[in-house]
């Protein structure tokens, strides 16, 4: 499948980019990342520490245990820090 | 109900005048709005905070549909920038109305403990000596739990 | 710290707009305002608030002055009117800015919980059918046990 | 001694003013309306249950058994409403 991956904030940074395709035959949120961390040393760097990120599937906050069925849009970020 | 993000300054008190304006059911407004405060040293040049256009404004939604369907309120308002801003200038806002006060405030809190932890903004701070991301507090997630 | 029991309308707009204004040591500012509700059958034609000069002023500037006590504040503001009212007036308001959500949250509710209990205003209604005392609310009693 | 003293809201109305020297030799605020109660039955009215009645002695809320010792202005009134 290919996904529309998004990152914000710092994670944004170390990847280097705020958005990318991605074509990965992950089952789940962490399938994914781990498909990604195998790919470039910037990846495994900012994916390092999980519990410090969140992921919002097409826009509503999910968990790296979800199933990605259905899913298009994929974002990564920070604790976030509004107000 | 309105929800509303954007990078221009808002109109603070053209907000308030106009909200629940000529409303004779509601007999209290709560308003809070949040300031970008100078750091402890004094040295913060600019913050600038990035969100996740689309997803802010559900976030955002979901949230306000929630507060009004938890407390009796006659509207809510929720506005919240996005961008470069200084020292002393105003980030964001919230207005509750309802009949009695306790509603009012009580949702007024419940939008601000959300806005905190659940609206995907994050905030950059840029100093003389370096920038930095503002790292989420326990405190803030932890005020989650009493809702 | 304002302390301000007047006839006259007041300009919420103004007030909200430079309460606090141009401070960067405060991030977060609280306001509530209390409007004159038309009764439940729409009868209500106008509210007679009735007060008590001299210790309204000294009543006020005492809560004010414990909540400055109790959270920590940057300013505060208690502004009360008192005669001739109608349906959709404005008929006070409370201000509270601080460095952080909480105190200024809490110090508002305060300040709302002590004006209805022990701040010596009197509310008169005035309806098509005749006039009639405001009566206290033991809820309102009850609401300052919690401080 | 003379005194201040002061009605409010439907205390003022029940007594026909709202405000009155008033001569008594009365230690405390209940000996006080004691003594206004004697005079006319409008008092009487006014006070027949001082339970739902406050008093505030020189301006500060005090208790109808509080003495009167110094005080100048002794003022009566329902249960206030005001926000």
């Amino acid at each position: 499948m290919i996904y529309d991956v998004l990152y914000f904030a710092w994670v944004r940074e170390r990847i280097g980019l705020p958005k990318e395709k991605v074509t990965s035959d992950a089952t789940t949120v962490a399938g994914l990342v781990a498909d990604l961390c195998a790919r470039e040393e910037r990846y495994a760097v900012a994916f390092s520490d999980i519990s410090a990120l969140r992921v919002a599937l097409d826009q509503e906050l999910s968990t790296f245990e979800a199933p990605l069925d259905g899913v298009r849009e994929i974002a990564f970020f920070p604790p976030m820090t509004g107000g | 109900m309105r929800v509303i993000v954007q990078e221009q300054p808002f109109d603070l008190a053209a907000e308030v005048e106009s909200f629940a304006k000529g409303r004779t059911d509601l007999g209290a407004v709560v308003t809070f709005h949040g300031i970008v405060r100078g750091d402890d040293t004094g040295t913060l040049d600019h913050m600038m905070i990035e969100h996740y256009p689309g997803m802010t404004e559900r976030a955002l939604t979901t949230i306000a549909q929630e507060a009004m369907r938890r407390w009796s309120l006659g509207d809510v308002l929720v506005l919240h920038r996005f961008g470069e801003m200084r020292a002393g200038d105003r980030i964001m806002m919230v207005a509750t109305a309802a009949r009695h006060r306790k509603d009012a405030f009580e949702a007024a809190e419940f939008l601000m403990d959300y806005l905190k932890s659940r609206a995907p903004f994050w905030k950059k701070e840029y100093a003389a000596d370096g920038a930095s991301w503002v790292a989420a507090k326990s405190d803030d997630e932890d005020a989650l739990s009493r809702w």
